[in-house]
């Protein structure tokens, strides 16, 4: 069966994988494959007569919120979003994240927008997944430039929250938080440990499980297709034009 | 008779004097850019911009401009069209002094305004270099007894007032009320600012507050000093469930900001229309 | 398809176990009498009452039934019709622990748990033995280097989260979205509870959410666990916009409480009604 | 001239000589003469073309406020509500307020409702008008047996607001800051120096400008009666049919 799986829905089903268990999935804005995973795991959940509530910021029609924009803030510290999705222009082997800047602070070599609002989220949200595409030394390094957000804290910190995944155009690492260390779990097609260590900035684990990244099922690719191809392209056009052509 | 004041856009920029510190609405919340036209026309300096929690092309252009000493916010973006280039380069080269924030950070820092408080606690951020990097944020340990385990470290975040904000939304009625429907962290900016001023595409001959459900969307008029018709106002930004941003025109200033000289150049035509 | 739970009254009360912390709206944010009476029926005992920031007959019933070991609120009252008689009593008497506050403490302790921050500060109090009496609220001097006076003193407030709350109001969407308008402390309310049971007096074929106007006048289903439709679900109180409170029949409660036998006479009517 | 000016007119129109200088004046529950004299104040000012807001939570029409019951005092903590009211069930000499009970705390010989929101609102409000229509030494006394909200603070206290009249049945009194006491400075018809002493519970100063209260002129009365009064009755149905008949 060669269903002409294209790589963006590759990662749309890797993520969607990881929301499984969640009642509430909330997705930051220009984030269009997180937003579509976010509503493929909704879509797939009536299958088991579960109802997944997402959250996409970007758009009204899937923004529950009425409280004005603080209110994604204060639902997250209220422990009432399960995942979260977080980038990071730098992410390091300890997972802290760096969306400000390349170079020392505060007069940066290059500057970046922004930490938005992944110092509070980071701590609160039990499943934060981070996301980023570009797998290479220079977005996975060894420490990043800039903390944004820390990876792990202190026992007296209050932290509910933290990352569990990194998923990237190449690889799905876990996070162990004990160790403070990402461990390899999932390659893409074509790669291997191999060429991953090469890219990769930071030292990791592997898992013992390693393995291929799991590609979606025929259903799975008709329910994206179909289903939530058109729903994405309400608040995401050009991504949904793009690869789904709607 | 109407019961508010009405002003042109020029006097409202007459109200902004250099050094104030100014509040800037987010993308989704009204972004008044006739407004930030008239203001750079006026050549004001060393605004410091309170974003909440972020500003797209407005901070761009008042900083390209050469009207931002300093700038506090979560984010400035060009959204998918990519960083915001004269507040990346002012950044980098120290032009401006950025004060690094987070969204909830910003929000809360209103709300102590907002409750008269001389500060707000907030959980998280901790060990962040945005927190180290903040010296007017202080750490101190949890002195609440009975929360928290020992020796939990918790962020203070000063009270911050502003000393004017200015934002377009959609609807006035006739008694000066602002329809800003789910835009909520517009009531928050207004309750913790000194002056308040609002350009409006339209007003309309109604008292939303004839109406439960209608008062329910409002920004109240007593937080209100002025108002201006403008239509467009948020152009060439978009103004929710009224038009979209234009996104050919925020195309090409972000091709043209790219450098200081073709962003002058763009701002000379911009600064005109 | 309906995406939320419906519940019948009995099914909510089934929920409330004995020593909870109920949250309890006030008069004008919709009081949930008939599940009141189906909790009063179950006996339930022990109940720790929050009230935002006051309650009327809701609270004075409850602690005449003998359900309620404690109550923080602002005020008990039956308003025009004077003094609550069993809430008084049971004070006079120490059947029940009362913890005097203050609106707007009554406010912040649950916007904390908002937040999800251990204390908020609150300026004012000071001095008045509503605070001297609390001996879970806090005094520090204002740690903030950057605000205040020397040695200013600041009350810190704990964080209050509630077991559960139960509200009556007039609509709830096919998506069990709830029309709040602008009583937005029930937003407050839902968002500092562990658990929100909503009666309403119709369930509409609509979705809220289908328009920023609308959208902006709920509680978004996400913060409720379940709804159960009850016709009058107020009476005799009022439910603001839909109906006035039956003074008629308050006023012959207030009458009857005056008593503990004219109140068990006056309930035992009530219970079968 | 006799226009059978009635006692709550006679206070209605001592109230509204107090607000002349506000820009927003707040009523609170069950105050139909204090709600009266703000709206009479309010339509007097339009004779000098000045704009009194007004916000009664009682009423609908007249609760300018949408952000839940918190907003009142948000609102007066930002200083944006110039004159309150406030009662007591018991008033000291040193401005302190009692809306708890008597006796000894917590279990009073007779509980009354509670604080509400005084211990804030007695903070910041720059003109508070304490009012209590009875003048007897049981409402006016010594010391309170339960402080709702001090009538002063220390300096190192946040404090802009705090009281400035009390006015009874039978008196107007100032309240002076600085000697934390009540100067007495404008009688009721047939109340004497003595009357008030009498009827006081506390000491108080004497201004001395003392002199009988102002009665309200043609043109006031018939403002209250034939303008305010159908105001009124929207929101206190009872007071304005009990008072003017309508």
């Amino acid at each position: 069966m060669n269903l002409n799986i294209k790589r963006e829905e590759l990662l749309i089903s890797q993520l969607a994988n990881l929301l499984k268990n969640d009642n509430h999935v909330a997705v930051g804005a220009a984030s269009p494959i997180p937003g579509a995973a976010a509503l493929l795991a909704k879509e797939e959940a009536k299958n088991f007569n579960k109802r997944l509530r997402v959250t996409i910021l970007h758009s009204n029609k899937y923004n529950n919120f009425t409280d004005g924009a603080r209110e994604l803030f204060d639902c997250a510290a209220q422990g009432r979003i399960d995942t979260f999705f977080l980038g990071g222009i730098q992410i390091d082997g300890n997972a802290n994240i760096n969306l400000v800047g390349t170079g020392e602070y505060p007069n940066v070599d290059k500057r970046f927008p922004g930490s938005f609002g992944s110092p509070l989220m980071y701590f609160v949200v039990p499943q934060i997944i981070l996301f980023r595409e570009e797998h290479s030394p220079r977005t996975l390094v060894k420490n990043v430039d800039f903390i944004s957000a820390p990876g792990v804290s202190d026992d007296n910190i209050y932290r509910p929250g933290g990352p569990k995944y990194l998923l990237t155009n190449r690889a799905l690492f876990k996070f162990n938080k004990k160790q403070k260390k990402f461990s390899l779990f999932k390659l893409n097609m074509n790669e291997t440990l191999d060429s991953i260590i090469e890219l990769t900035g930071f030292d990791f684990d592997v898992d013992k499980d390693l393995s291929e990244m799991d590609l979606p099922d025929k259903t799975r690719i008709e329910t994206l297709r179909k289903c939530i191809a058109p729903m994405v392209s309400e608040f995401y056009p050009e991504f949904a034009n793009r690869i789904w052509g709607v | 008779m109407k019961s508010f004041e009405e002003f042109t856009v020029k006097e409202i920029v007459d109200q902004i004097e250099d050094g104030i510190l100014l509040g800037i609405p987010a993308d989704y919340s009204g972004v008044p850019m006739t407004f930030t036209k008239e203001l750079i026309n006026k050549g004001v300096k060393n605004l410091k911009l309170y974003c909440l929690p972020l500003t797209t092309i407005q901070g761009d252009m008042l900083i390209g401009s050469g009207c931002v000493s300093e700038i506090e916010t979560a984010a400035v973006t060009l959204g998918e069209f990519g960083l915001a280039p004269r507040f990346s380069q002012a950044v980098e080269n120290g032009k401006i002094l950025i004060k690094d924030s987070t969204c909830p950070a910003l929000h809360a820092q209103l709300q102590a305004t907002e409750k008269s408080v001389p500060f707000m606690p907030l959980r998280g951020v901790v060990g962040s270099d945005v927190q180290k990097n903040r010296k007017d944020w202080q750490i101190i340990s949890n002195p609440m007894k009975s929360s928290g385990v020992e020796n939990e470290p918790i962020l203070l975040l000063p009270a911050v007032q502003l000393d004017v904000l200015v934002f377009h939304a959609s609807y006035a009625d006739r008694n000066g009320n602002i329809q800003i429907g789910r835009r909520r962290e517009l009531a928050t900016l207004a309750h913790a600012s000194k002056k308040v001023f609002v350009t409006v595409e339209e007003i309309i001959d109604t008292d939303f507050f004839e109406n439960e459900l209608s008062a329910a969307t409002c920004l109240p008029a007593l937080y209100i000093d002025g108002i201006s018709v403008v239509k467009n106002g948020a152009w060439p930004c978009k103004l929710p469930g009224v038009y979209e941003s234009d996104n050919d025109e925020i195309k090409k200033y972000s091709i043209a900001a790219k450098t200081q000289p073709s962003f002058n150049e763009y701002m000379k035509q911009f600064l005109k229309s």
